[in-house]
């Protein structure tokens, strides 16, 4: 097998290479990929568009459908994690609870519950570690900060390098540092899986909803231009604005997958142990 | 020639398809068979309703769908199809009596399976014979061959499984790998499948194409048994009787047969046969399957099988009249699909008969048999006979015109053949009829009471030779039409 | 409304499939109607996109009302609608005829498998109507992460290594596609497939435009299993669960033989494939190759559901030597056999899925006694048999009487002679079959062994479908002669003998 | 050879990035171990990334961030300052899906090991072929 790796490799290696003889030099502005399409991006977006980052111009708008499938593949694979590992139905197994105060460690068998929220019990995992005092602190006061910054890189998609995909995934980064910092069973419980479940649908569905609702308003899909009849902005301005909405969902949609396809992947889809 | 456009054919082939649904359904036994019954009478009145015309010399013909030009779903009614037609749907109304002697006779399982598969298959037959061009032949050929295969099995034990598995083979392996190439080719040639009169490749000038043609749909059509691919057909003997009797004796061989009767005088055509002398080709083809078969015959001792070899034989004598060109071989070809079919099925039902009867399947074990089945022995006599080719049968004629034929087309070693062969034919039918009755007591191993078998089974039969005797005074109507399929 | 049917088309079953995710938190009972409404809307939107391309010619779309080439567009020609079509119904067929198994396999999860599964039927949807070669690929991955999804929901032991052995494998043949269009772009700028055809033919003798030909092409035939690419294909499609493989195995490598036939009509032009290339020739030699390899492979399997999987093979075969025949009868039958093989793969795993329903598993040996006690179930079954033997009147006779003449046009004989192997070979196939399902006794094992007469169906929502299906099999077989007339020929290119 | 020498200096890019591609590939094909495999398969998709970003590429241009006061007008917009967007928002995609690709592979990893207790392809062929 390696042998007959190696030979495709270099195969397909040498006609790749074999084909830059014919490539425009590097950096030349004057090739077909620079001189065709995507001048008028450049020389457009502020005028079409109120976008002065090209890049997000194109990305939400000019080639926004496909951004919307871009996001659908995000969420396609948070669904397919989810299906493929999470575990619905478990047998009962033993329960493990700490005193707080004490650190004795109760295992308790059967039906019997010490309730969730008791002050004076926390339930743990059967391996256990305690929380490192350093590490919990400094993320407890990370994370707003992280979830501030990834709010400011949504907002700042249109004039600066950013956007949904770059904040969704720093807010995402941001409930993945508290569950590595303290345990996945103290991140869900500020995080609901099913609240995780119906953001990413909702993320998602509010960038096709916003298409369905230019299409409604009687424009094409994603003509954002059509929002202008039914907000207070002129048809240029819709653009930005459409963007930024699309943006937004965008961003749920990645925070919320994010989230998923991590708390799935570490706990083998039981939502208690792992990381 | 006046063509008359009209939905009869299409309603008699489709009149037993409609009757499948009717006959899974019915519950009781009674209503079942009446509603077989009824379709093969309304299918044999709707082809006899058309006869008169067709012996006026008008065509009937309905286009049921066309997918390309030239190949379309398309049925035709002329005389040749007529005188198929008129055979298997007479002859359909005769078994399903017979059958149903013979099924309830024996408690045979599944029978509500075995009536819509028949049913399905006699719609097949009647398709193939007014099909108008060879890719509607080949749709009913196909369906033929696929609603014959539970019939076969109807067994379902492990012989019947062997022989079914030969049965598809042969039939589906020849036509998909034989056939629908060669028909291919032909359309890519002349655009066009319809069977015509002078042959739909009658300008074609490449020898080595017409010949690798013509054995392609010669041994394609393997149905017609012609060796080296017949044998399927002593194989499929495991099936009931009736099946044997009515299929592979009349339906399906004869479909086969009557596809090479269609390729060679609508899709090569006389003209290009003789010019290429290819006709001599499948004489030769023919005959050396007649005397092989006959001889193979002689030496089996199952009645049915003997029956079969015989089959394989005498098919091969229609291949060869109408190989021999001339008119009255081609005549005498065409009439002996129907004198060959009353015969043979005669004989078969006798020999279900037996079997019914007496539970009896081999020669040896029959000595003395017509002490017991008197009525049944007869029959058989004449089926022989007329299978034989002797008279006061039908099977006179047809064998008399092949022998004109012969002379006509000044095909010496032919003639031989046919001469021979019919010694053959006598050697292996007549002991069998000799030993039934002309035995001492101590050699029979039938007590001297009659005792028939069940009367759905002996009417049928005695129906059958009483036709072929009745053949022998009347067979203007089979000549006429082949006459005319001939005068085309 | 009907100017925006291209788009509804997709964007219906793909809003939908967020409403269905959500409602697997909330009321699951609700997933499956939705599910049902939305691909029924796509089935509604491909018809009456079928009539108005009949009607007025080839639609456009542009997305968010930008102009090609800098927009997303959509271009829809007979081609595309006729595939579109066939997706869009098989798709929803096979959602009716999966929801008992669904709701039997997966309880809990079967919201979220509804999602993807919309999903995935919305992907090829996407990757048949689009015009546009990027956004192709990003349709393509969704189908593929869906199908991925799909196919590990099987047996734990076997399907997880196969998705995942199908996610290397469609990874790199999807990589390949990205590259082949990544040099398209270097050379000419853009990404639409009409403006790329346009801006081509100077620069037909370059290489770059070469290997992107050759890589987009690897790649296709990497996602369509191809021989000898085609390893991936047979484990994950056997170890996929029943609802899944019968949506996936009739449409996925069919959808991509349509973006080969795509990318030859509408981007590269039959011009730079046919006569600048000239490597129709080798390609049907190759074809002959994966036509017999598959059928004798499926010879030496003892799973029926991996001998379909190894039918399809062979299938794929005839599809791409038809189309490299080069010739309109050639061409006619490899777009005819799209739509006729993916009803008659859905007809054979329909039922496969109502036998595995009763039986748990589809060995050889536990098919025995089925016709006794599945008589309706093994009919649907002998109708898709029949109809990949290519018996009259099932539609795969007719699409293999196209290949045949294009074979004969073409003077391909070899082709000819492999597709006929490959008919007899089938013959082998499922009359081994059907002997032990018709001959051996039922195996007790299997529950009690029924008395005679004894019939124990699936539910009617499962034997409907299948009994549509292969009716469908006989009317679109019918109907081939008016599908080729109306709506093969015309969106063939000119210029093609 | 200075042709060559010249050819390859002056698309150095498109080398490297090929070059790295096929590194992947190779570890897709040759590695026996699935996450190894995973990770070449990264490598892949991340070369070809590269590879698209730097089509965009235009020497001394800058970041497609237009200026909104750079001037008046169409005329004030010089494209040649700009790189060039497109390739970016094409790998912007690119990335998403090679990102969520590896996540569906990895859940698949996870079940395959929850199966075999290995991810060695050699030790869960042996196990397939010992049942």
């Amino acid at each position: 097998m390696k042998k007959i790796g190696f030979i495709i490799v270099c195969l397909s290696g040498a006609l790749l290479l074999y084909a830059t003889q014919d490539f425009p030099r590097w950096g030349d502005p004057n090739s077909p990929a620079n001189t065709h399409v995507s001048p008028r991006y450049i020389q457009k977006t502020l005028e079409e568009t109120d976008v002065p980052n090209a890049v997000t111009s194109i990305l939400a708008d000019y080639r926004g459908y496909d951004t919307m499938f871009e996001t659908t593949v995000i969420f396609a694979a948070g669904m397919s994690c989810l299906i493929l590992l999470r575990v619905f139905k478990r047998k009962e197994e033993d329960r493990y609870y700490r005193h707080i105060s004490t650190g004795v460690t109760l295992r308790v068998k059967g039906e019997k519950t010490i309730p969730e929220k008791s002050k004076e019990f926390e339930r743990i995992d059967t391996i256990w570690t305690p929380y490192d005092l350093i590490i919990k602190t400094v993320s407890r006061f990370l994370v707003p900060f992280i979830q501030l910054f990834a709010l400011y890189v949504l907002a700042h998609g249109h004039e600066s390098p950013g956007g949904g995909f770059q904040g969704g995934v720093i807010f995402g980064a941001s409930f993945i540092i508290l569950a590595i910092a303290f345990d996945l069973r103290t991140a869900l419980r500020r995080f609901k899986e099913k609240t995780d479940g119906l953001l990413a649908a909702l993320g998602v569905f509010i960038y096709a909803g916003i298409g369905a609702l230019c299409l409604l308003l009687g424009g094409n899909f994603l003509n954002y231009k059509e929002l202008a009849r039914i907000f207070p902005f002129n048809k240029i301005e819709a653009r930005a604005y459409g963007i930024l909405g699309i943006e937004t969902g965008v961003f749920i949609a990645v925070m919320a997958v994010m989230v998923c396809i991590y708390v799935n992947i570490v706990s083998e889809g039981r939502h208690d142990e792992g990381l | 020639m006046e063509v008359i456009h009209s939905i009869r054919p299409l309603l008699a082939v489709l009149v037993s398809i409609c009757a499948v649904p009717l006959i899974a359904s019915s519950r009781k036994e009674n209503i079942r068979e009446m509603w077989t019954f009824a379709a093969a009478i309304a299918k044999f009145l709707i082809v006899v309703s058309m006869l008169p015309a067709v012996l006026r010399g008008t065509q009937f013909s309905y286009t049921l769908w066309e997918f390309l030009p030239g190949a379309s779903i398309e049925f035709k009614v002329d005389s040749l199809g007529m005188l198929f037609a008129l055979v298997a749907s007479s002859l359909w109304i005769i078994t399903s009596a017979y059958s149903i002697g013979y099924m309830r006779g024996l408690k045979e399982h599944s029978q509500s399976r075995y009536f819509c598969f028949f049913a399905l298959a006699l719609s097949a037959t009647i398709g193939v014979a007014f099909s108008a061009n060879l890719l509607t032949l080949y749709l009913f050929y196909e369906m033929l061959s696929l609603a014959t295969y539970p019939l076969v099995t109807h067994h379902q034990d492990p012989e019947a499984r062997q022989s079914g598995r030969k049965y598809l083979t042969y039939i589906l392996g020849t036509s998909i790998g034989l056939v629908l190439p060669a028909m291919l080719v032909v359309y890519h040639l002349t655009g066009s499948l319809e069977f015509s009169a002078h042959g739909l490749l009658a300008d074609t000038t490449s020898k080595a194409l017409v010949t690798l043609l013509l054995l392609m749909l010669l041994f394609g059509f393997a149905k017609a048994a012609i060796m080296p691919f017949h044998a399927w057909l002593p194989a499929a003997m495991v099936a009931p009787t009736p099946v044997s009797a009515l299929l592979h004796a009349v339906a399906v061989v004869k479909v086969g047969v009557f596809s090479i009767v269609r390729i060679l005088t609508g899709i090569f055509g006389v003209g290009i046969l003789s010019s290429f002398h290819l006709g001599t080709v499948v004489c030769y083809i023919a005959s050396f399957t007649i005397l092989v078969g006959s001889l193979i015959a002689l030496s089996q001792d199952e009645l049915k099988r003997r029956l079969a070899f015989s089959t394989i034989s005498q098919l091969s004598y229609i291949v060869l009249g109408v190989a021999l060109l001339s008119p009255k071989g081609m005549e005498g070809g065409i009439v002996h699909i129907a004198m060959h079919a009353f015969g043979k099925i005669t004989l078969f039902f006798c020999a279900g008969a037996i079997f019914v009867g007496t539970g009896k399947k081999y020669i040896s074990e029959m000595v003395g048999i017509g002490r017991r089945m008197p009525v049944t022995m007869a029959a058989f006599f004449v089926g022989a006979l007329s299978v034989i080719g002797l008279p006061p049968t039908g099977g006179f004629f047809s064998k008399w015109y092949l022998v004109l034929g012969t002379l006509e087309a000044n095909q010496w070693p032919m003639l031989v053949v046919l001469l021979l062969s019919s010694l053959l034919n006598a050697a292996y039918f007549l002991p069998v009829v000799y030993k039934a009755f002309f035995c001492s007591d101590e050699e029979a191993l039938f007590e001297n009471k009659v005792q028939e078998g069940p009367v759905w089974c002996v009417a049928p039969l005695v129906l059958t030779a009483v036709i072929s005797l009745f053949l022998f005074f009347y067979p203007d109507i089979f000549f006429r039409l082949a006459e005319m399929a001939v005068g085309m | 409304m009907s100017q925006h049917y291209p788009v509804l088309l997709v964007t219906v079953p793909l809003l939908s499939a967020f409403i269905i995710s959500g409602l697997s938190w909330v009321k699951k009972s609700l997933c499956f109607p939705v599910a049902l409404v939305a691909l029924g809307t796509s089935v509604f939107c491909a018809i009456g996109l079928l009539f108005k391309v009949l009607d007025v010619g080839v639609v456009e779309y542009h997305m968010g009302g930008w102009m090609p080439p800098w927009g997303i567009a959509y271009r829809i020609d007979l081609l595309n609608a006729l595939v579109l079509v066939a997706v869009s119904s098989v798709a929803l067929v096979n959602l009716v005829a999966a929801h008992k198994s669904v709701q039997r396999d997966f309880p809990e999860k079967k919201g979220i498998f509804y999602a993807l599964y919309v999903l995935f039927a919305m992907g090829l949807m996407g990757i048949t109507v689009t015009g546009d070669v990027f956004n192709l690929y990003v349709l393509l991955e969704i189908a593929s992460l869906t199908a991925y999804a799909l196919i590990a929901l099987g047996k734990p032991d076997r399907a997880p290594l196969a998705s995942l052995n199908y996610v290397f494998i469609g990874t790199v043949g999807a990589c390949f596609y990205l590259l082949g269009i990544g040099y398209l772009y270097i050379m000419t700028g853009s990404l639409n497939m009409a403006d790329i055809a346009s801006l081509l033919p100077p620069i037909y003798h370059s290489k770059a435009v070469l290997v992107a030909f050759i890589f987009c092409m690897v790649g296709v035939c990497i996602k369509m299993a191809f021989f000898p690419l085609h390893t991936w294909l047979p484990n994950a499609y056997t170890y996929a669960p029943n609802p899944a493989s019968s949506v996936i195995a009739p449409l996925m490598t069919k959808v991509m033989v349509y973006v080969m036939i795509r990318l030859v009509f509408s981007v590269f032009l039959p011009d730079f494939s046919f006569h600048v290339l000239h490597i129709g020739p080798a390609l049907v030699w190759l074809a002959c190759l994966a036509i017999i390899m598959g059928s004798l492979l499926a010879l030496t399997q003892r799973n029926l559901k991996k001998m379909l999987t190894y039918i399809i093979v062979s299938e794929i075969g005839y599809m791409v030597g038809g189309l490299w025949l080069g010739n309109r009868l050639g061409m006619s039958g490899a777009i005819l056999h799209i739509l006729n093989d993916a009803i008659m793969t859905l007809c054979l795993f329909l039922a496969v899925g109502n036998i595995a329903y009763k039986v748990k598993q589809v060995g050889f040996e536990d098919l025995k006694g089925l016709f006794r006690k599945m008589p309706v179930t093994m009919a649907g079954f002998v109708a898709g048999a029949l109809s990949v033997i290519g018996v009259p009147p099932t539609c795969g006779f007719f699409s293999k009487w196209y290949l045949i003449s294009g074979a004969i046009q073409a003077g391909q004989y070899g082709f000819m002679a492999a597709l006929l192997f490959s008919s007899l070979i089938n013959i082998v196939l499922f009359f081994r079959v059907i002997e032990i399902a018709y001959f051996e006794p039922m195996n007790p094992l299997h529950g009690v062994a029924p008395k005679r007469g004894i019939i124990e169906e699936v539910p009617l929502s499962m034997l409907i479908p299948l009994l549509l299906v292969a009716v469908s099999l006989i009317v679109v077989g019918i109907y081939s002669g008016t599908i080729v007339n109306h709506i093969i020929v015309p969106v063939l290119p000119k210029g093609i003998g | 050879m200075e042709a060559l020498i010249h050819h390859v200096v002056g698309k150095y890019n498109y080398w490297l990035y090929i070059i790295l591609m096929m590194i992947g590939l190779y570890a897709m094909i040759a590695k026996n171990n699935l996450i190894k495999k995973l990770v070449g398969m990264n490598i892949f998709q991340t070369a070809i990334i590269l590879f698209y970003v730097s089509i965009g590429c235009k020497k001394g241009a800058t970041i497609p961030i237009i200026e909104e006061h750079a001037g008046m007008g169409e005329h004030a917009i010089r494209v040649a300052d700009y790189i060039n967007p497109l390739p970016h928002v094409l790998m912007l995609t690119a990335i998403v899906v090679s990102v969520s690709t590896f996540g569906v592979a990895l859940a698949l990893a996870v079940k395959i090991y929850q199966q075999y207790k290995t991810l060695e392809e050699d030790e869960i062929l042996m196990r397939l072929r010992e049942k």
